[in-house]
This record gives structure tokens, sequence and C-alpha cells, in this order.
């Protein structure tokens, strides 16, 4: 069992303690100056492929900026709980969050991220909807409150597209592209992106739903097969993926002109097999392994102390590093915050001068140069794409964005939209 | 009170009840082979036989729960036999069952208000507006359920829940279930199965009380013959789904083919060698 | 459309269909021999799974002793579900069962990954992954062994029911009440019948884990189980094995015939329109003897 | 003391047929109601909006499917395929413009037309085979609510617009909080008179014993398929409360398997058939879970306990699975009855036995 | 004594008393048999004996029943089969879907040994011819007749040394009726099984039993030989319902009339 053990911080879950005695955790750390960060995520039901790794990589990046002292003398407050994507769950933690004075929060939910947008709209509490909630979120003048702060999906299937025009050396004309998704919201999302490029870039795409979450694609991936396509996108998420790809595989499919979305991580590959998997590709929105300086200074002041918040083992994962990009983001957006006002008051309207505020952020190299403004919060759309070798994810590109000219028609047409029914 | 329970049915009476030529059967098994009988106004007509000898069954093809293979079931002189037990109910029949079908977790109130159903206009939307819909009949119709329940003596245990009282009891609130309903026809499925001495004679005195202050004509089932012979003013011998013998009850249950096939076989061997019962 | 393609989804729905029947198997022995539905066999299977995978990860034991070793332990589970819970059910409303196992469906969601882990676990089982091609028809091997495999321990079932408690378990699938007028241990019967059930449960896990990873999505079988154990008719394992390849074969050519013209995946919804059929044209599904509770 | 039947007379049928007979049942809820609508001026927010709203919400919703569950003994496992049809038709209503009071009633109706159709099988089929059938519309509502058509577009999320109930706006907590309140008040009041008219009579004896009620003139193909219609009308009802007052933005998998297990246990752990327990028991399966990941996190962070996260998160679904088992072993009665047993206690105080 | 009920008491749902202190004897290798009316108690009883009651949701709230001198009111059924005890249930209640083979097999889960179950069965299939010649058939599909003497040769299977039947002749042709009191009375004086059997046939019941009580409402009205009770004047009032004498039915329904109609 010892594997499985995960250390629980102290003081990222004492907050919890609020809802036995109300009010208690406020006077306690009222005379130091703290930011307070609220994680309710799903540990529990449709996520559980990412959260556990990702939140481990937040709290493991908030402990060392505490570690280190914090931020303009501001310690950061990380309260992470389970909503299990369930609604009722959730709102009470939002709920929670708001009255503790929480100016941050990060649900990792598509659903709960959309119930969620209008409170935090209305509240002016800084929703984080990094890999989910809704894309057209990128869009800061509609929604000055929800941030994105990384690609969204519809930037991702343009990098992809992007990356396979390279590799046929600029054309796709003619080409096949097959678009296998999980038969979801969350599937569908890249859908109106595809079909512009097909017709921009003269590319045929042929698209294979299939049942969340996917657990058996057997009838799917023949289709596939029979289609020969040039290029495979496979679109889902935790079981899905690893099903997609070991289907492919047994398919002899070419795996090296096999491309996922950001949702790929080292323990997928260990179901699917280290060696089958090899030459598959995907999005990279930050530098994935133990290279990064960061990851470094964790290991050695975190980790290494004893602090970590969970196996050691998991540090450097795909999921772990994208939880410390977005961490590291929101502390940059409390570092920016603090050099605006070093006085607060700290309330969501001050962090979010802060967030907005990032600009050519890399976090010492792990992440692509990120500029968030008042009306970009999709954070310019870098990405870029990595290859498994077998062992491990090894970038193919550099950093770089791609159509974000269509992206950005899709997104004002929904926020349009939102505009227009949700004020 | 001065109803003679030898009372000969009158001739002139119309028909309640026409079975003709009933036929029913379930898989193989032929439960009713051609039966056919008349019940008359204001009889109280007994269906008597060995156990499986479609008593029961009779009575469910009557009631519309089995419809019948052939044969015409005739009530009032309108033509029933395909009609839906519910439908049939507003035609003014009403039965109680062998094995109790009370309504539990209900009190005894509510089990006897049900009988008043089809004297109500039930409406769900009725209910939701209730101070200016349903109230008022409500209280209608528990006046008449009051009444029975004060002529079936029950007022002890009105408000219990219906499971909690003793089975003799409850044989008596399913026969004021029905009664509420205000039936020009009842039909008793062994109403003093598994009674004592006491018990029965309170229900018969319901019966005959029920005949003769409300006009109800009633075909019971019954295997006390005391009872059959005291109340019935005829009776039908059914035995394999057929019948084997009618008319006066102690006439009929005299007659040999009734002794054999439902007294007993041996038993008929042994009055035929005139040994002493 | 393409008759290849057609051949090789009919060839791998039959697979795949074998192997949810050996879901549904578990479904119809409680069925058989305590007349409830089972709503935890999903999440069975998947426990199943997690401890054949826990047996080999945590103590280091090959696949050949964790399998077996995950079979007796969870024989011993689902007797003590039966046990400890279920007995208690006997004379409660319907929807008091139904509810009973949704809750242990539920708990188990909560156990098993709570004290493994969430992330997907791999489960090898030795079979390859690598393509196997005939002429231009890819068999799956991995679903091909897990058919053969769910089928051998079907017809194995079927075997068992014709040795002497096998007749015995048959018996208290007919008539409780007879069956303990004439001395048979019907509580022992049917904990057994949990047992079984456990186990074709812990087969299907492992061979669906081999398949597709360790997680709680293992859990959602049920919805397939349950829609081959209703239209083989609930009671009978023969139906089970014809049902499971129908299930098997329909969901399988939606997907390859009907998806591409709907454009949605309409895979989930055959075993629900097939629930709903058998239920309302023929209740008793294809092979069912027993009274079906009609109106 | 004061819990006493002795020494109440009624002389009219009015008397005897109020909801609340005991005085100090009456008494009691006044009291509660009197709570209940002071409650935006003692309770803080978070409990307002986080609990109290949820709260009636659920129990409406819950108490819907308790006529249909308990009151005429259908089982059904896909309500909340039912309260998602309700929540779709009223948003996208709104989103057109038609004002919410109507948007309402258009989404009961919707719902009370399709929710009769997983009716028509109730006709076919009951008990386990019952279950089965309504756990299959349930996917297959699912599947249609997916399409883009009803679910809106690639992001799949239908945002609510700001909304009005009665001229007043929903947008702050406290006039949600009221509406809810109101919305639940007459179901609940519904509910109660249900139970003393000739309607929820005959509902009665459909769940109790058919051929007996057929026999009695109740047609149970017509209540059977009434309870569906009027149990599937406020689940609708509800439906489009939780889109305004609380999602206020939806998508198809807030209506998924999940809702309906969860109102399914609100129901029997509240107490099958009863009016209390929905309240009851929407108030432990909500609140459980929460309060157990939020009393994790205190002892975690008070005795530095080694939780694993996994074990922790999963912590509640764990509870909330036992919950159900527990109560059903013990108490299959649910939390109503426990309440029941306690009042009766009350009643006879000091004498220790109620009855027989 | 082989059995013995003293003041038994059986209540089912914890509130209707259907049995109120009965105490019943049978000797070992005697025929007794119980009569009354339909509900009178006289199935409970039985099943106060065998142990079925449970799945009735009803117990033996009072008294206690000795079999062989034990005590037994608080073994399972299984338990009490092995002790000797049988119970042919109303309605015969064969398992419908198995064949009769399979039926005997089933009811033979107490002897380990396959051959002694072989020997068993053959017994069984020379006691009733007619069973072997259907011994391929599915039990259901066998007449009623058939299936009254497959419960009773399963019962067999178990070798018990009190055999009780219920209602054996119910649903019978008269021919078949004698057919299996024979056997009965051949079972009893042959192979010395004592035989509790209950009737609503009292006549052809005290034909072939020893002894008898008869039960009403849930009491004993009455117990004693066979002789005496057919030669008591109220056994043949409440059980051929005054149809012979008539004087009888006379003053019964003068008395009645009183009571009831004054």
């Amino acid at each position: 069992m010892e594997m499985n053990r995960r250390k629980f911080l102290a003081s990222t879950a004492g907050a919890a303690a609020a809802f036995t005695v109300p009010g208690m955790t406020g006077q306690v750390f009222a005379q130091e100056k703290i930011v307070r960060f609220s994680f309710p995520q799903d540990f529990t039901k449709i996520y559980t492929f990412v959260t556990s790794e990702y939140s481990q990589g937040q709290r493991d990046y908030i402990t060392l900026v505490n570690e280190r002292g914090g931020i303009g003398g501001y310690k950061i407050i990380a309260d992470v709980s389970d909503h299990a994507n369930d609604l009722p769950r959730a709102i009470e933690a939002y709920e929670r969050a708001k009255r503790e004075g929480a100016v941050l929060i990060d649900p990792l939910s598509t659903p709960v991220a959309r119930a969620l947008v209008p409170r935090a709209l209305e509240d002016k509490i800084n929703l984080i909807t990094a890999y989910s909630g809704r894309s057209d979120a990128a869009d800061g003048t509609v929604f000055p409150y929800v941030l994105p702060l990384s690609i969204n999906y519809w930037t991702q299937a343009a990098l992809i597209i992007e990356n396979f025009r390279k590799m046929e050396k600029g054309d796709l004309k003619g080409k096949k592209i097959v678009f296998v998704h999980i038969d979801t919201p969350f599937g569908k999302e890249p859908l109106p992106i595809l079909d512009v490029l097909s017709k921009r870039l003269g590319f045929t795409l042929q698209t294979f739903p299939y049942t969340p979450p996917g657990n058996d694609q057997s009838a799917i991936w023949p289709q596939v097969r029979r289609a020969q396509p040039d290029f495979v996108i496979f679109w889902g998420a935790g079981v899905g993926q690893t099903v997609a790809l070991t289907e492919a595989f047994r398919n002899g499919l070419k795996m090296d002109r096999v491309s996922s979305s950001v949702w790929l991580s080292e323990s997928d590959m260990d179901v699917v097999g280290r060696a089958n998997a090899k030459g598959v590709m995907k999005v990279e929105p930050c530098v994935g392994g133990r290279s990064p300086k960061i990851i470094k200074d964790i290991l050695s002041d975190v980790v290494g102390k004893g602090k970590g918040a969970g196996p050691e083992n998991k540090v450097g994962t795909g999921y772990y590093n994208y939880g410390v990009q977005m961490a590291s983001l929101m502390v940059e957006g409390v570092r920016m915050a603090v050099q605006k006002a070093p006085n607060g008051p700290v309330t969501g309207a001050w962090l979010n001068e802060g967030l907005t505020s990032i600009k050519d952020f890399t976090a010492e190299g792990m992440l692509p140069p990120t500029t968030v403004t008042k009306a970009d919060h999709q954070g310019g759309g870098m990405g870029r794409i990595a290859r498994w070798d077998g062992d491990k994810f090894v970038p193919v590109t550099d950093w770089y964005t791609a159509f974000q000219d269509v992206v950005w028609d899709e997104i004002r047409k929904y926020a349009e939209e939102f505009k227009k029914t949700g004020k | 009170m001065s109803t003679s329970p030898t009372m000969m049915p009158t001739p002139q009476k119309p028909i309640v009840l026409t079975c003709h030529d009933i036929e029913r059967s379930f898989g193989g098994l032929k439960a009713l082979k051609g039966v056919s009988l008349n019940v008359h106004e204001g009889e109280i007509f007994g269906l008597v036989g060995p156990n499986g000898s479609g008593k029961t069954t009779l009575v469910n093809v009557v009631t519309g729960f089995y419809p019948p293979n052939q044969g015409t079931i005739t009530l009032f002189g309108e033509n029933i036999t395909h009609i839906e037990p519910h439908q049939i109910a507003r035609r003014g029949i009403a039965r109680t069952f062998q094995n109790l079908a009370l309504f539990k977790g209900m009190s005894v109130l509510d089990n006897i208000l049900i009988g008043r159903h089809i004297h109500m206009h039930p409406s769900a939307l009725g209910s939701f507006f209730y101070w200016w819909g349903a109230q008022k009949e409500e209280l209608a119709n528990r006046r008449i359920v009051e009444e029975i329940i004060e002529f079936m003596q029950l007022q002890d245990i009105r408000d219990e829940p219906v499971e909690a009282v003793p089975l003799g009891l409850q044989k008596r609130v399913e026969l004021a279930r029905a009664l509420v309903a205000e039936p020009r026809f009842l039909i008793l499925d062994e109403p003093m199965a598994g009674m004592n001495q006491e018990e029965k004679e309170y229900i018969a005195r319901f019966i005959l009380d029920a005949r003769e202050e409300r006009g109800v004509t009633i075909l019971i089932i019954e295997h006390h013959m005391d009872v059959v012979t005291a109340i019935c003013d005829r009776i039908v011998v059914l035995s394999y789904g057929e019948i084997i013998a009618e008319g006066e009850p102690r006439q009929a249950i005299s007659q040999p083919q009734v002794i054999k096939a439902y007294i007993g076989e041996r038993a008929a061997q042994r009055q035929m060698k005139g040994a002493a019962i | 459309m393409d008759f290849f393609l057609i051949a090789e989804l009919v060839i791998n729905g039959v697979f795949v269909g074998l192997m949810y029947a050996l879901v549904s198997l578990g479904i119809v022995l409680i069925y058989k021999t305590s007349g409830l539905v089972n709503l935890a066999q999903g999440a069975l299977a998947m426990t199943g799974a997690y401890i054949t995978w826990m047996v080999g990860n945590y103590f280091g034991m090959p696949i050949w002793i964790s399998i077996p070793a995950a079979v007796v332990f969870m024989f011993f589970g689902g007797v003590f579900i039966e046990r400890s819970a279920l007995r208690r059910m006997i004379g409660q409303p319907v929807i008091m069962a139904i509810m009973l196992t949704l809750g242990i469906e539920i708990a188990l969601r909560g156990l098993l990954p709570g004290v493994f882990g969430a992330a997907v676990k791999k489960l090898d089982i030795g079979v390859s992954p690598a393509p196997l091609f005939v002429g231009d028809i890819l068999i799956n091997q991995s679903i091909m062994i897990g058919g053969v495999v769910s089928l051998a321990l079907i017809l194995s079932s079927l075997a068992f029911f014709n040795s002497r408690y096998g007749i015995v378990m048959r018996a208290v699938a007919d008539d409780q009440t007879a069956s303990w007028s004439v001395g048979i241990r019907v509580e022992k019967a049917i904990a057994v019948a949990w047992g079984l059930a456990a186990v074709s449960a812990t087969g299907a896990g492992i061979l669906w884990g081999a398949t597709q990873g360790v997680d709680w999505s293992l859990s959602l079988l049920l919805i397939k189980a349950l829609a081959i154990a209703i239209l083989g008719g609930l009671d009978s394992i023969p139906g089970v094995i014809l049902a499971g390849v129908i299930v098997g074969v329909a969901e399988s050519l939606a997907t390859g015939v009907v998806d591409p013209f709907v454009q949605a995946s309409t895979r989930d919804i055959v075993a629900s329109v097939i629930i709903l059929a058998t239920l309302l044209f023929k209740p008793h599904g294809l092979f069912g003897h027993e009274h079906i509770e009609r109106v | 003391m004061f819990y006493r039947r002795a020494g109440i007379r009624h002389t009219r049928y009015e008397d005897e047929r109020q909801l609340f007979p005991l005085t100090f049942d009456r008494v009691l809820i006044i009291a509660i109601l009197v709570l209940l609508l002071s409650a935006p001026f003692w309770v803080e927010r978070l409990y307002l909006v986080g609990y109290m709203v949820p709260w009636l919400i659920w129990s409406g919703a819950a108490l819907g499917l308790n006529l249909l569950m308990g009151g005429a003994g259908q089982i059904h496992l896909g309500y909340g395929a039912v309260i998602g049809i309700g929540a779709y038709t009223s948003v996208h209503l709104v989103r057109f413009g038609v004002p919410l009071e109507l948007a309402m009633i258009a989404g009961g109706l919707m719902s009370a037309l399709i929710g009769s159709i997983f009716g028509a099988a109730a006709l076919r089929v009951k008990g386990i085979y019952l279950a089965m059938a309504t756990l299959a519309m349930q996917y297959i509502v699912d599947f249609f609510t997916q399409t883009k058509i009803i679910s809106g577009g690639s992001l799949a999320t239908l945002q609510v617009p700001p909304v009005s109930f009665l001229g007043i706006s929903l947008k702050g907590d406290v006039a949600t909080y009221y509406f809810c309140f109101g919305v639940t008040f007459l179901i609940a009041l519904y509910m109660l008179n249900i139970r003393r008219t000739s309607f929820g009579r005959a509902l009665a004896a459909v769940r109790e014993k058919d051929y007996a009620a057929q026999i009695l003139g109740v047609s149970t193909y017509r209540y059977k398929l009434l309870a569906f219609w009027v149990s599937s009308f406020i689940g609708g009802v509800v439906g489009s409360v939780l889109a305004v007052a609380y999602l206020r933005a939806i998508s198809p998998d807030q209506f998924h398997l999940e809702l309906s297990v969860q109102l399914l246990a609100m129901v029997i752990v509240g107490g099958l058939g009863s009016v209390l327990g929905p309240f009851l028991g929407a108030a432990l399966i909500l609140f459980a879970p929460i309060v157990l990941n939020n009393a994790l996190g205190a002892a975690a962070s008070a005795f530095g306990t080694d939780i694993p996260i996994d074990l922790r998160a999963h912590m509640p679904l764990l509870a909330y699975g036992l919950m159900i088992v527990l109560f059903l072993l013990y108490e299959p009665l649910g939390l109503a009855k426990i309440y029941d047993n306690f009042r009766k206690y009350l009643l006879v105080w000091p004498f220790r036995h109620a009855q027989k | 004594m082989l059995l013995a009920l003293n003041n038994v008491e059986v209540v089912y749902d914890r509130v209707f008393l259907a049995v109120k202190g009965v105490s019943i004897e049978v000797p070992d290798r005697g025929l007794v048999a119980l009569l009354g009316a339909n509900g009178a108690g006289k199935s409970t009883i039985l099943k106060s004996i065998s142990g079925l009651l449970k799945p009735e949701r009803g117990e033996v709230s009072r008294g206690e029943v000795l079999f062989n001198g034990q005590p037994i009111v608080n073994l399972d059924p299984p338990e009490r089969v092995r002790m000797g005890i049988v119970h042919v249930l109303e309605g015969r209640r064969v398992f419908g879907q198995l064949t009769p083979a399979e039926n005997l097999i089933a009811a033979a889960s107490m002897h380990k040994d396959r051959g002694h179950v072989n020997a068993l069965m053959d017994k069984m299939f020379t006691l009733f011819p007619r069973l072997a010649q259907r011994a391929k058939a599915k039990a259901g599909y066998l007449s009623g007749g058939e299936q009254q003497m497959l419960a009773i040769a399963r019962a067999l299977m178990t070798e018990p040394k009190l055999l009780m039947l219920d209602e054996p002749s119910l649903g019978l042709a008269p021919f078949l009726v004698d057919e299996i009191f024979d056997i009965i009375s051949r079972i009893n004086a042959e192979q010395g099984v004592s035989v509790l059997l209950v009737e609503q046939n009292a006549i052809a019941a005290l034909d072939v039993a020893d002894s008898a009580y008869l039960i009403e409402n849930g009491r004993i009205l009455m117990g004693g030989s066979a002789e005496m009770l057919k030669s008591n004047p109220d056994v043949a009032e409440a059980y051929l319902g005054g149809s012979h004498q008539s004087d009888y039915h006379a003053v019964k329904h003068y008395r009645r009339r009183k009571r009831w109609l004054a």
C-alpha cells in the first residue's frame, strides 16, 4: 500500500474545518497576509484520470512558493476538496469559498465550470477553467472573471492540424484526416474548427463518435482502418484514450500519424504498453518531465523535505506538470497584483488585475511565453507537439500557435451568443 | 326482523345475472365447462363445491378478471362478457375476495372510503385545489361511509391501520368496503372462512340485513354448510367446472352426486352401507 | 457498404457480446435462485478486476496465481454480500432489493478506486495486442480470447446445473418453499449462487480489464449485462449466450452502420432499446419461462 | 407533555380532516414555516444558497418521485431524465422570450407528456421489469438530450437568461430562495392533500392490490398513467426551477442516471410514501457527502492524519452507498419512520408503549 | 411419542394469531389426521412443525414442538428434514421445470452417497411405477395425480420418520383420491413412517387415520381415536353440513334463527 499513500498537507485542508467551526479559520489567518485559492475538484467521478496528479502538482507548487516566503509577503492558501462532478456539492464548495474570501476557484470540471460561470461573473471571483469549461471564455471582454489561462480545445485542434500540415510539408490537400471522439459535448467541441480547416486546407474529414466513457471501441477502429486515413486524431479522456490507442495499435494503424489533445499521460502509456504506443503524438501546453527548473526545485525543496502532496514517482508526469503550470500562472497573477497594489485589498478584482497583466511569463522555461490580457484569456494560444518515444514524451516542435483567426471566430460567435442570452 | 332464511325465489322477480355456457381454461386445464345459471333479484344465491371446482374462477369470470373463452354474461340485461372489472364495478357489482384484499398501510376508514370511488370524481387537479374542489365531495361521502361503519359496527377500529385489525374484523371491513359502493349485486367469496361461530353469525346477520335493508342481490361462495343452508335461497353445486346440482340448498346437497363429489367418495359408500356417522 | 467491414464487425461483435454475456451470467444466476436483479453486477466485475490487479501488483504474484486468488476471494465476497445484506430483503418490496444492490454498487465504486487509486491500471493476462489479420478481416485477439473464455465459462455453468448440486440449485430456483420442505438448504444455495455470480463477474472483469484497463468504468458493463439478461429471459443460461451474441452484434453494427448516418454514437442506446423492446413485446425474453410480473 | 391526543375532540369532519389534526403538530409546522420564511434574515448566504436552496429543490423533486413510488407503487429509475425534459423545455422557451411562469408550466407539460410514455411500460410490466424499462428510457432520453438541437451547439451549454417570476427578478439569492420555497411548499401541500382525497386513495389502491382496486371501479390503467403524468409534471416544474434558480446553465450530463439514483436514494432513505420523508432524505443524501468531506478535511488538519487523497476523495461515495444499504437493512421505512416513532413516543410520554 | 406439540401458538406478521395453544401428539408409526375447515389453522400447524412459517413471516410465539423428545422450534427447516420430518405441501408444489428424476435427486441433498441416492430412486420408481414411465418429462406437465405421487415420492427421498401431508386429495378426481389414500396407508404400514395428515375431506381421512384432531379457528375442538370421532354427532354436524340428519338441521336452524335474527 505504501506507494499509494498520499500525504495530505495540513495547510491545504485547514480551511475545510470551517464548516464545523464557522469563521474559525478566518480569525486564525487574520493576522497574516493571505491569498486564498479554492480547488474543489472531481476526484471520484469523471475526471479521476487526471485530478489526483493535477492536484498534486498544484499543491506542490504552492507549497514551494510558500516555503520561499510567499509572494510579496502574502501566503497562498489552497483549499482542496472533492465535488465529484456533482453540482450541489460544487456549488456548496463555491459558496463556501466565496464566504471564506477565496479570490480564485479552479473546479477542473466542465459541468461545474458552466454552472459557476454566471455566479463567478456576478461575484467577481476568478474562475479558472483550464482544459475545461467554456472554450469561448477566452474572450475576456465577455467573460472578465473566467480565465482558461491555457490553450482551449479549439486551439488544440488547430495546433494538431497545423502539425499535420508541417509533416506533409505544408500541404494537406487531398489528405484524409479521421477524427475519433467521445460522443459528449467535450468530444464534439473541435468539430466546427476541423470543419472550417478542412475547407480551408482541402483535406477530407471523417468523424467517428464513440460512446462514453469509451471502454469499448472495437467496432470503431476497424472502420478507421478501412478509411485508410493519412492522419488520425483521437479525442477523449481517461479510459477512452487508452482503449483508443490499444485499438489503433491492434488495427495496425501507423502510430506516428496518430495524435491526441492534451489528455494523454505516461500512465495511459503503461496501460497501452509503452512500446506499442511508440510514435503517438499529443499536444503539450507546457514542458513535461522533470527537466524544468521548477520541477527540480519542487523535488529538492518540497518533496525532498517530505512535504510533497503525493507519491514522488508522479512528480514530473504530464498531468502533474499541467497542475504546476496552472498554479504557476495563478501565482504569477498574484505577483502582478501585488506589484500593482501591494496592500490589496485582496479581492477577486485585485487578483483579476494581476492575472490579466501576465506578460510573457514562462515559469523559468516551463511554459510557452504566456500573455494574458483583458481581452485574451487564453494566454496567447501557444503550445507544442510531443511524441512518445516508448519511454517519454519528446517535443517535436517548438512553441507555436496556429489558425487563431478561425479559433477566435468561433470564440466570438459563442461569446456573442452568451452575451445575448446570459446578460 | 322477519326475513325467512328459507324464502323461495319468486319466479316473477327479474333476473340480475345470467351466465350462459361459460367456458374458461388455464393452459390445458379446463376450469369451467359450460356453466349456465341465473340469479334473481333479491336472492341470496349460494355457490358451493370442493376446492378447485371452479367457484372462484366463475366469480372472476363474472367480475371481468378472466374473460371467458366461451359463453356470455348478462348483468341487469346488459351483456358484460368482455368488459374490464372497473367498468363492471360501475354497473353495480361489488365483491369481496377469498383471501382478503384490503389495502395495507391504510386505515380502516380509508379502506372503506375507497369503496366510494365510483361515486366520487377523483381528479389530480381537484386535489391540488382541495379547499375549493375536493373537500365538499369528501365530506359528503364521508357521511355515507360513517353510516356503513355504524351498520357494520366498526366504529372502534375506524382509525386503525387495517393490517393491525383481527382477521375476523378485516373480513367485516372488506364487506363494508363492498357495501359502501351501494351495489345492486354483491359477490362474497368465502366471507366466513376461518371464523368462529360468533363471527360467522355476525357476518350472516350482516348479509341478511344487507339484502333486507338495501335490497342487494347476493351471490355467496361458502364452505360452511350450516350457513349456506340457513341463509341461501338457492344454491348451485360445482364440481370440476360443471354444475352437478342446483336448487333449494338442503335438497341440492343431499343428492348422491353431490355427496360423491363434495362430501367424499368413501362417505357415500358408507352411507350406502348404512353405517352410522 | 463493405462486406468485409460488416463481416469484421459481426465477428468482433460476437466476441464482445459473449464477454458481456459473462457479466449477465451472474445476473441470471441470482435471478434464478432468488428472484431479484442484481444491479451491483457491474461493480462486482470491477471489484474482481481490481482484486486481480492488487494481488499481482501488491504481492507480486504472477497472473496465474492472482486470477485464482481473486476468484476465490470474490466467491466469498459474493457469499458475504448475500449473507449480510440480501438475505434480509426477503419479503420486502422489490424496490428495496433493487435499491440495496444499487447501494452496494455505489459503495463498491467508492471503495475500490478509493483504496487502490483511481487511475487506470494495466492488467496483463498475456494476450498480445498485436494485429491479427485473416485476409482483410482483423481479429481482435484480446476480445477473441475473451469471447472464447466467456463462452467456455458459460457452457461450464450449464454443465454445472446438471450436476447433483446444480439440480438442487434449479430446485431452489423453481420453488423455494418446496425446496425447504425437502431439506434443501435454500440459503446456502442462494449464497452459492451469489458466489458464482461474483466469480463470473470476476471472470468478466479480468477479461474486460485486460482489454480496456482497470478502473471504475468497468462497472458500466451493467447496462449491457442487463440488456442481455432481459433479452435472454432473465432465468435462462442458454438465453444469455444467444442474447449476448445478438446484443454484441447489434451494438457493433449500430456503430458501424448507423453511426455514420446520424453522426452520433448509438452504441449505448442499443442496449436500452433492446431492454425496452423486449419488455414491451416479449417480456419473457427469448427463453425465459418463469412467471413474469405482468400486469 | 404538550404532545397529546387526549382531550382533543373533533365535532366536525372538517376538523378531523385537517392536515394536522393535533394542535402540537400544527404549532410545530407553523414554527418550521416561520423559520423557513425568515431564513434569509438569519441564515448566512453560504447556507442559504449552498444548502437551503438545493435542499428545497431536491426535496420537491423527491416529493414528485415519491408520489409515484410511494403513492402509486410504481418504480421509476429514470426520474432524472424527466426532470431534464422539464429543464430543457423551459430553458429553451425562456431563451426564446417566453415568460418564466408559462415556461415552467410548459416544462411540466412536456415532462408529463414524455413521462407518461415511461408510464406506458408500467401498463405492460411491473416490479423489477418496470425498473429496467424506466432505466432503459433514462438512457434513451439522455441520447436525445445530447443532440445539438436540444443541448445547444458544440459547447452543449444552455445559459439561462436573467428571469423574473411574477415581476420579481430571480437574480438575487433571497428572491431565488423564496421562489424555490414557494414551489416546494406548493408541492408539499399538494402531496398532503392528495393523501386525503379520492385521487390519492385510488393511487394507493393501485399500489397495494390492483385487482381489488379494479373491482372497486378504479381503472388501474388510468391511475397508473395519471400517477406518471402528475409526478412527471412535478418533475418538469422542479426541473425548470432547478435550471433557472440553481444551475443557471444546463448541460445534458446534469440529468443523467446519477440524478435519478440520487432522488431514488432520497425517497428510500427518507421513507417511501411519506411527505416528510423526501425533505429528510434530501437533506441527508445531499449534505452527508459534503459534511463528511469537510469533516475529513478537518480531521486531516487537526490530527495531521495521513489519509491518502484517493481514499479521502472516495469516502463520500462509499458513505453514500453504505448509507443506502444500512438504511434498507435497519430502517427500510426510512427517516420519516424514525421521526414517526419519536413522535409516537412523545404522544404517550411518560408511558412507554404507543400501541399494541 | 414421535412428535409432540405442547401449547403451541403461531403468530403471523407479529400481529395475527393463527394458532392458539394447540397440543398434538403423533405416536411412532401412527397415522394422525387434522381436520377442519379452510383457514382453521391446520396448514399453519404443519408449518410450525416443518419450520416453513418463516417465509410467510410467521413464528411460533409460545409453546414447544418436540420431535423424539428434542425441541425443534429453533431449527431451520433443512435441519428438521435431516432429523426425519418431511412436509408435503398443499398444492403439491413439485419442481415444475425439473424432470421427476431430478425432483427426486433435488430432495436427496442430505445424502452424500451417490449410490444410496440411486437406490432410493429405484425404490421410488417401484413404489410409483407411473413416475418411472414419465421420468423424462418435465414435472410441470404431469397430471394432478402424478404430481401428488411425485410430491410424496420426493418427500420419501429424505427417508423421513414423520411424513406430513397437507390436503393430498385437493383437486384430485375421486378415484385418484382413493389411490392416494391407499398409498398413504401403505407407506404407513409397510415402511413404518408416521403420518400426519391434514384434510378437509374428513370422512376420507377418518377412514385411514388411527386418530384425529378437529381444528377450528386456530384451536383444537376435539381429539381422539378415529372411531370415536366418527361416532360423534357433532363431527358429523360440523363436517357434513348436516346434510344427512335433517332433524339436526332443524334444531340448529331454530337455534340459529333465534340467535341471529331475533
